[in-house]
């Protein structure tokens, strides 16, 4: 600790500015708890389960849960602004279903067409959140619906589903493998890995964060506040899509169906991982953790085997509570 | 109206910055009517007025937060056109402002040099250079602390001078600095007065706002004394003694002002009887350590001491909002459920706030809702309030205490510091509490409304409540108070009464024991 | 027509123009309705007849019903992501305990909701979980739990003074209408009269001030919650007796957002400090309006969607004074 | 600010109102009555259509599997929705009867909470716990890739039931057990013009929007109609979702906005109930509008003897024996058929009473 030797040299008291070790280690836990939940239940459901810990069981947790880690990427910059982004649950599945009918025109096409079009539509929320500043809970609110029924409309009201041709490079970059684990993983693990860099080592990343402290001392300091907000609901949009496209080239078809309710399953993963809604604070690590606890949550549940489906939210439900609750008493120890 | 504007010792230089005929307008409102002003390279320029005269308006201007309806901002001697605080920060207008200004949640060292950290290859930032950078900026102000925790947890003393040297450690031509010494100890103040002395020597022009008249005095060359957006003085502080400047920024007689004197104080209180208010041992883990104190009734106790000795933390602990380790409190002998501000509240103890935007005003609520809130329940059957009685109560107190409002519907937020300040005495009043804890309160109000204030004080205290006084003005503190109790580091460490009670006195009594520590 | 706020509101002298703009931002959700009504009777056949009235005003009861409970929390600057949940809740109960008589299931259920608003609250109020997340836990838990209860299976309702709740009528007004009519009067009178009306506003409006201030914060806020699951609990009651089922899989389903958009479009911000009681049964009478017009011209879904999607966006616009920063 | 910690006489309180009300709740319920709906036993099994679909070609061989003792070996059940409505309770419920009848002990349950993505890992995840047969409800035709990838390289059978996989039979999976959503909508278009005498208009009920069945039976009612009653005019189509409440709020705006409708079709039972609700509550009386659904609830047959629908084209959910008869064939090396349809009967007024005791 550098502090804590006051001279005469130095005004101001110092005696607060000192963290004790007890607070530090509070606060790690804080940010790195939903990690050690996670890495609790992975022994515990390697001891309880022997088909748990299987590379295949593994791997289907890694690939299962890559494409909501990825959402939850653009979701944890959207909450350390200070917003919520409840459309990209219909993006994501529109993002499929737009690869699937573009990848007609090739795998270009197939890729970048849902990238514009959703973030299309992440500009114009961003737009009317920054510029017109209406709340960002009831623009994205909006955007679920509209989303939805761009999707219903591109697909004759869900009636036609379109496919990834077998074998096409599109296809391929959703099922291929590496080392056991498809490439749609190594993909979201590079995604976060720069998500993190932006976060912590740009000027961007400092902006989203400063905006989220404190909006007005932001704009104060110079913050482009406006273009950082619409920068990123652009870059959730974009990341709802991709990984809508993504998840389409793994099933081969643009699946109308997906993505109800995945905006409260995305949230709920970045809170676990320690992103507070109010803004200011988060971690991309704690985000790839919360979305892997969730998964893991549901594989052991399902481990169980003859847990009836209603018990499963059951549980969730109840573990998401502890969750919270663990979390919140050990922030607010760290405070005191 | 306006005197011309005399010679000045860097007369010869050409203006850096320039204001022409500034005119502003709010919904029709005229906020600034033909203001100019002309800064020289290394003058310190004051800016006064009462709350509501348009410097804010001016400062906003100047940095190009608002366009100006008429007139120019020329910087150089060119039209800046800013089209925002960033424009204006990279032309080398900075303002410091009083309030909002830096982000509680990111590091200090981040705050200190958003936007302009330090960057490695490919851009990204590189954070070890830019602790060492922060650190050693930071010393330069004599602050000295681990420049990756949160800025939050450092004091506000500290605060403010990371905002001021995050100003001025770009190249910054002209810095603007709104209250810098409000939330400041005494010997914080002079390390900023030597960061002004540092900025005149390169040629930095200042635009310095502030209502404590010693401190323009000390350091300003030049004064703009601004009334309902209109320019009504400018020229050379040394020229305008201070009984002027104050009957010039409240447009009233100087031998009114006279009359009144620099405070509203009255003097001495004829304190009597038991003492209504009992704190024993009050103790919260390296915040308070065993303080007590008691306050008769009619008597103002003053609570002094450096920021951070715990004065703020031995009101709220009072009021039942601070989680305590040890002690209790009595209110007229019966003890006060802890930890409980509504069981203090109940008992008669009222506290208001130092913050108050955040900690004191309800900014969506009407004057008459705020005012109403901590009566409510006395003003209630069943839980079903009478409007009658609020409206009686509420129409008393905007009398009496003359808040100044369109009427008691008006929005809070709508109203001036000092008005709101009045607001939260009257919400206190309105319970008929039996001991008041005021922190800072008439921190960053305007001179009329700060004068209204202590004599309210006074005239409370007459009425026969016990009133703790926290305030940083030495001033203020010495002449309101009947005692003195200073504080350091969470402990009483004297005691100050009767003719001991001078502002030597109780800088000595804080000074000797920082020294004993130091030694 | 003038709305019921907390604040009671009365804008400062401002020119003509800011007035105009004041009382579009304050009665746009009423002009709206006023505009979408005129439409309606313009294009819609059989429109205007009693019966339409009628169905709109059965339909969007419940929803209204939820909106008041919402629109308390809202106010207190929290959200309660839970109602959807607890009407799934409220209607697994009933077929449950039916076999005690009406009242004994219906209080079953009322008491379900209250449960849940227990929760919620305590975990808000003395935990200080941030409202959206505590609300989540029970939003992803309690329609499992009211599954569960239920056996996961939609269960018909024949007792007979039940349905009544949900088919007869009181001088002509279809029940449901007057018992959320009734609600909506007895909000207001709390928002307006009463000390917990007065101070759940200054919470959502300043918290740290509300404590400073002795206001019995934790108390109000948990009391607000259980507000709100019991509101939401009456709602599937009633949901439950005019469905003459019982079916929680998918009663309620969604409800949240539309009680949200609902306090929001009638001039709620969600930023607290200020709660609209009628503003509130506005904007849910709107979206019931704008979703009854999407059917009765029989557009497809992705049509409907997207312009709810757009109606939304234009009615929180219009109301943006209203729902501030 | 921090707001004092802990107030443990009301969390206290709040704990135990909550633990006694989930007491309550769990303890002494009392329902009105002893309930017939959903869900009934064995009864009324499916029957395989004749000639149903091609002849039978594959085999064990010719998949690439390997034998394996159904008795002792995992075998997984993928369920796509929720077991709330009377179909999913039906279905689950005869899987795991006839699998506590064969003696199968490693059966294996998920459920997809109608998550298309979580049904995907379900399945995924009972293939990596060792499944070596799998059967599975699709939430969803399309999207199966992954999933058959998987099995394909551990060569497990997949039989599919109730919806159809967009993929190659014997190849990607072994065969396909349900109805034909697409002939459900004709026969329930033949039923509607025999009670309009091919002459009317008619609103559609429709599922919910992105759904092969809705679409399916969709375009084989309107395709029925337009081939055999150019009389008949469908004047009105809306989701219902599928879901009770959703039909009778869509119907009730009908009955208001398209008065001259004389029928409704409802693409499930569920909605058609829901109209029957609406319908009463207009002040209709039995029989005024004329509704054919698709299911063969025991609610929806019950309202055929009330007079409320008209008649249910039956969906078998019943899929236990047939689903296991076929697998235990495909073991045996018996070559199997790359489709099973069933026979689904049909509810009018002529049989509905006598058949009640046997709709799920």
């Amino acid at each position: 600790m550098t502090t804590g030797q006051a001279t005469a040299e130095t005004p101001v008291t110092q005696d607060t500015y000192a963290l004790s070790g007890r607070d530090r280690a509070f606060g790690l836990i804080q940010r790195h708890g939903a990690t050690a939940v996670l890495v609790l239940l992975l022994v515990v459901g390697s001891l309880s389960f022997s088909r748990f810990p299987t590379g295949e069981n593994l791997g289907d947790i890694a690939i299962t849960s890559s494409f909501p880690a990825m959402v939850a990427l653009g979701m944890t910059f959207v909450i350390i602004t200070g917003g919520i982004d409840l459309s990209v649950g219909s993006v994501f599945a529109l993002g499929g279903v737009l690869a699937a009918y573009a990848v007609r025109w090739g795998t270009v096409a197939g890729l970048l067409v849902p990238l514009l079009v959703c973030g299309a539509i992440g500009l114009v929320q961003g737009l009317l959140i920054a510029r017109v500043r209406l709340a960002p809970f009831i623009v994205t609110l909006a955007g679920l619906l509209g989303a939805r029924g761009l999707l219903l409309s591109i697909s004759h009201e869900g009636a036609t589903t379109y496919l990834i041709p077998h074998g096409s490079v599109l296809a391929r970059l959703g099922q291929g493998h590496l080392f056991g684990l498809g490439y749609p993983v190594y993909l979201t693990l590079a995604l976060f890995v720069v998500g993190g860099v932006v976060l912590q080592r740009t000027g961007f990343g400092q902006a989203v964060y400063a905006i989220g402290g404190a909006e007005d001392a932001a704009a104060l300091m110079g913050v482009p506040v406006a273009r950082t907000k619409i920068v990123v609901y652009v870059l959730s949009g974009m990341l709802a899509g991709l990984s809508g496209t993504l998840n389409a080239a793994r099933l081969s078809s643009g699946v109308t169906i997906l993505g109800t309710g995945m905006e409260l399953d995305v949230i709920a993963a970045v809170v676990i991982g320690g992103t507070l809604l109010t803004g200011g604070a988060g971690s991309v690590s704690g985000t790839i953790a919360g979305v892997l606890l969730l998964g893991v949550i549901q594989n052991l549940i399902n481990q169980i085997g003859d847990l009836s489906s209603s018990y499963q939210q059951v549980v969730s439900g109840a573990f998401l509570a502890v969750v919270v609750v663990a979390q919140t008493y050990l922030s607010r120890a760290r405070r005191l | 109206m306006t005197d011309p504007v005399p010679e000045q010792r860097n007369a010869g230089d050409p203006p850096v910055l320039e204001a022409r005929d500034i005119v502003k307008r709010f919904t029709g409102v005229l906020a600034l009517d033909r203001v100019s002003l002309s800064l020289r390279p290394g003058e310190v320029h004051a800016l006064v007025g009462e709350n509501g005269a348009g410097k804010s308006t001016l400062i906003k201007v100047i940095t190009g937060v608002h366009r100006p309806d008429e007139g120019e901002v020329r910087l150089a001697g060119r039209p800046a056109g800013f089209t925002g605080p960033l424009d204006a920060q990279r032309a080398g207008v900075q303002a410091v402002h009083q309030e909002i200004g830096l982000v509680p949640d990111l590091s200090v060292a981040r705050n200190l040099l958003l936007g302009r950290e330090p960057r490695r290859a490919l851009g990204l930032i590189d954070t070890r250079r830019m602790h060492q950078e922060a650190a050693r900026t930071l010393e330069s102000y004599g602050v000295r602390v681990d420049v990756r925790l949160p800025l939050r947890s450092l004091g506000v003393g500290a605060q403010q001078m990371v905002a001021l040297a995050r100003a001025v450690s770009v190249d910054a031509r002209v810095v603007i600095m709104d209250e810098p010494t409000s939330s400041l100890e005494p010997r914080e103040v002079e390390t900023l007065f030597g960061v002004i002395d540092r900025l005149r020597g390169q040629g930095i022009a200042v635009i310095y706002v502030s209502h404590r008249l010693d401190e323009l005095y000390r350091i300003c060359d030049g004064v703009t004394v601004l009334r309902d957006g209109r320019v009504v003085h400018q020229g050379a502080l040394a020229d305008l003694d201070r009984l002027r400047l104050v009957s010039l920024m409240l447009g009233r007689d100087v031998a009114q002002v006279r009359a009144e004197g620099v405070t509203r104080f009255s003097g001495a209180h004829e304190a009597a009887g038991e003492p209504v208010l009992e704190a024993r041992g009050l103790s919260s883990r390296h915040l308070l350590d065993d303080v007590s104190l008691t306050i008769r009734p009619r008597e103002v106790v003053g609570l002094g001491g450096l920021l951070g000795a715990g004065r703020t933390e031995t009101a709220k602990a009072i009021a039942g909002v601070l989680p305590l380790d040890a002690g209790g409190v009595t209110v007229a002998g019966l003890p006060v459920r802890r930890g409980s501000a509504t069981a203090a509240v109940r008992a008669g103890i009222a506290l208001l706030p130092e913050d108050r935007k955040a900690e004191g005003i309800v900014p969506t609520l009407s004057v008459r809702d705020n005012i109403a809130l901590a009566a409510l329940p006395r003003l209630a059957r069943a839980g079903v309030v009478s409007d009658a009685r609020i409206d009686r109560i509420v129409e008393t107190f905007m009398r009496r205490l003359r808040i100044k409002a369109t009427g008691p519907h008006q929005p809070v937020a709508e109203l001036s510091g000092g008005n709101q300040q009045k607001v939260l005495l009257a919400r206190w009043m309105a319970t008929e509490p039996k001991v008041l804890l005021l922190d800072e309160p008439t921190r960053g109000i305007d001179v009329g409304a700060k004068a209204e204030v202590q004599a309210l004080v006074d005239e409370l205290a007459e009425d026969g409540l016990a009133v703790l006084l926290i305030s940083s003005d030495l001033e203020e503190l010495v002449e309101g108070s009947d005692r003195v109790v200073v504080l350091r580091n969470g402990a009483v460490v004297g005691e100050l009464t009767g003719d001991e009670l001078t502002e030597e006195a109780v800088m000595t009594t804080i000074a000797a024991h920082t020294r004993e520590e130091v030694a | 027509m003038s709305d019921i706020t907390a604040d009671t509101a009365v804008a400062p002298p401002r020119p003509a123009g800011a007035r105009t703009l004041a009382w579009l931002q304050n009665y746009g959700v009423y002009a709206a309705i006023a505009a979408l009504i005129v439409v309606n009777i313009a294009i819609t056949p059989h429109f205007l007849s009693t019966e339409n009235l009628r169905t709109q005003l059965v339909q969007v009861a419940p929803v209204v019903i939820v909106s008041l409970g919402m629109a308390l929390v809202i106010g207190t600057e929290g959200v309660d992501l839970s109602v959807g949940s607890v009407m799934a809740l409220a209607t697994a109960l009933i077929p449950l305990y039916l076999g005690y008589g009406v009242g004994a299931a219906i209080l079953v259920a009322l008491v379900g909701g209250v449960a849940v608003g227990l929760v919620n609250g305590s975990l808000v109020a003395f935990v200080n979980v941030q409202p959206i997340v505590a609300t989540l836990c029970l939003f992803v838990g309690g329609r499992g739990l009211a599954l569960v209860l239920a056996g996961g299976r939609l269960k018909d309702v024949q007792n007979g003074t039940l349905l009544d709740l949900g088919s007869s009528s009181v001088a002509g007004i279809p029940l449901p209408v007057v018992v959320a009519g009734v609600l909506t009067v007895l909000m207001a009178g709390v928002v307006r009269r009463t000390t917990f009306g007065r101070q759940l506003v200054a919470i959502g409006g300043n918290r740290t001030a509300s404590v400073l201030s002795g206001l019995p914060v934790r108390r109000v806020l948990l009391l607000v919650y259980v507000l709100s699951g019991l509101l939401a609990a009456v709602a599937g009651v009633l949901a439950t007796a005019r469905l003459q089922a019982s079916d929680p899989s998918s009663l309620g389903l969604l409800m949240e957002l539309s009680a949200i958009t609902a306090v929001v479009v009638g001039g709620t911000p969600l930023t607290g400090g200020r709660v609209r009681v009628l503003g509130t049964v506005a904007g849910a009478l709107l979206i019931q309006l704008v979703r009854a017009t999407l059917i009765k011209h029989n557009l497809p879904d992705s049509v409907a969607q997207m312009v709810q999607a757009v109606i939304i966006l234009g009615a929180v616009y219009a109301a943006r004074g209203g729902t501030g920063r | 600010m921090t707001i004092p910690l802990h107030r443990p006489r009301a969390v206290t309180l709040t704990t135990t109102i909550v633990a006694m009300t989930a007491l309550v709740a769990a303890g002494c319920a009392k329902s009105e009555k002893d309930q017939q709906t959903g869900g009934g036993g064995a009864q009324a099994g499916q029957v395989v259509q004749s000639p149903s679909g091609s002849a039978p070609s594959c085999t064990i061989g010719k998949f690439g599997g390997t034998k394996f003792d159904p008795k002792t070996a995992v075998v997984g059940f993928s369920q796509s929705e929720k077991e709330a409505n009377p179909f999913r309770i039906a279905e689950t419920a005869s899987i795991k009867a006839e699998a506590k009848q064969q003696g199968i002990g490693g059966l294996r349950t998920t459920n997809g909470q109608s998550q298309f993505s979580k049904q995907i890992s379900d399945v995924q995840q009972l293939i990596a716990q060792g499944a070596k047969a799998l059967v599975i409800a699709p939430l969803n035709s399309d999207g199966w890739e992954p999933v058959l990838q998987q099995a394909a390289a551990k060569h497990i059978p997949i039989i599919t039931i109730d919806r159809k996989i967009n993929a190659t039979a014997c190849k990607d999976y072994v065969t396909f057990i349900g109805s034909d959503f697409y002939q459900q909508g004709k026969r329930a278009a033949d039923q509607m013009i025999k009670a309009l005498n091919g002459k009317g208009k008619v609103a559609i009920l429709l599922g919910a929007s992105g759904n092969n069945v809705t679409t399916e039976r969709t375009a084989g009612f309107k395709d029925e109609i337009a081939k055999k009653a150019p009389g008949i005019q469908i004047t009105f189509e809306q989701t219902g979702d599928f879901a009770r409440e959703k039909g009778q709020q869509v119907t009730e705006q009908m009955i208001q906005s398209h008065p001259d409708v004389n029928a409704i079709y409802a693409e499930n039972d569920e909605m058609a109930l829901g109209a029957v609700t609406a319908l009463k509550g207009a002040g209709k009386k039995a029989g005024d509008i004329k509704i054919v659904s698709v299911d063969g609830t025991r609610n929806a047959v019950s309202q055929i003897v009330s007079g409320w629908i008209y008649a249910v084209v039956e969906s078998n959910p019943r899929f236990g024996p047939l689903a296991f008869q076929t697998l235990a064939k495909f073991e045996n090396g018996e070559p199997i058929p790359d489709k099973v349809i069933i026979s689904d009967r049909e509810y009018d007024s002529s049989n509905a009473k006598a058949s009640l005791s046997s709709a799920y």
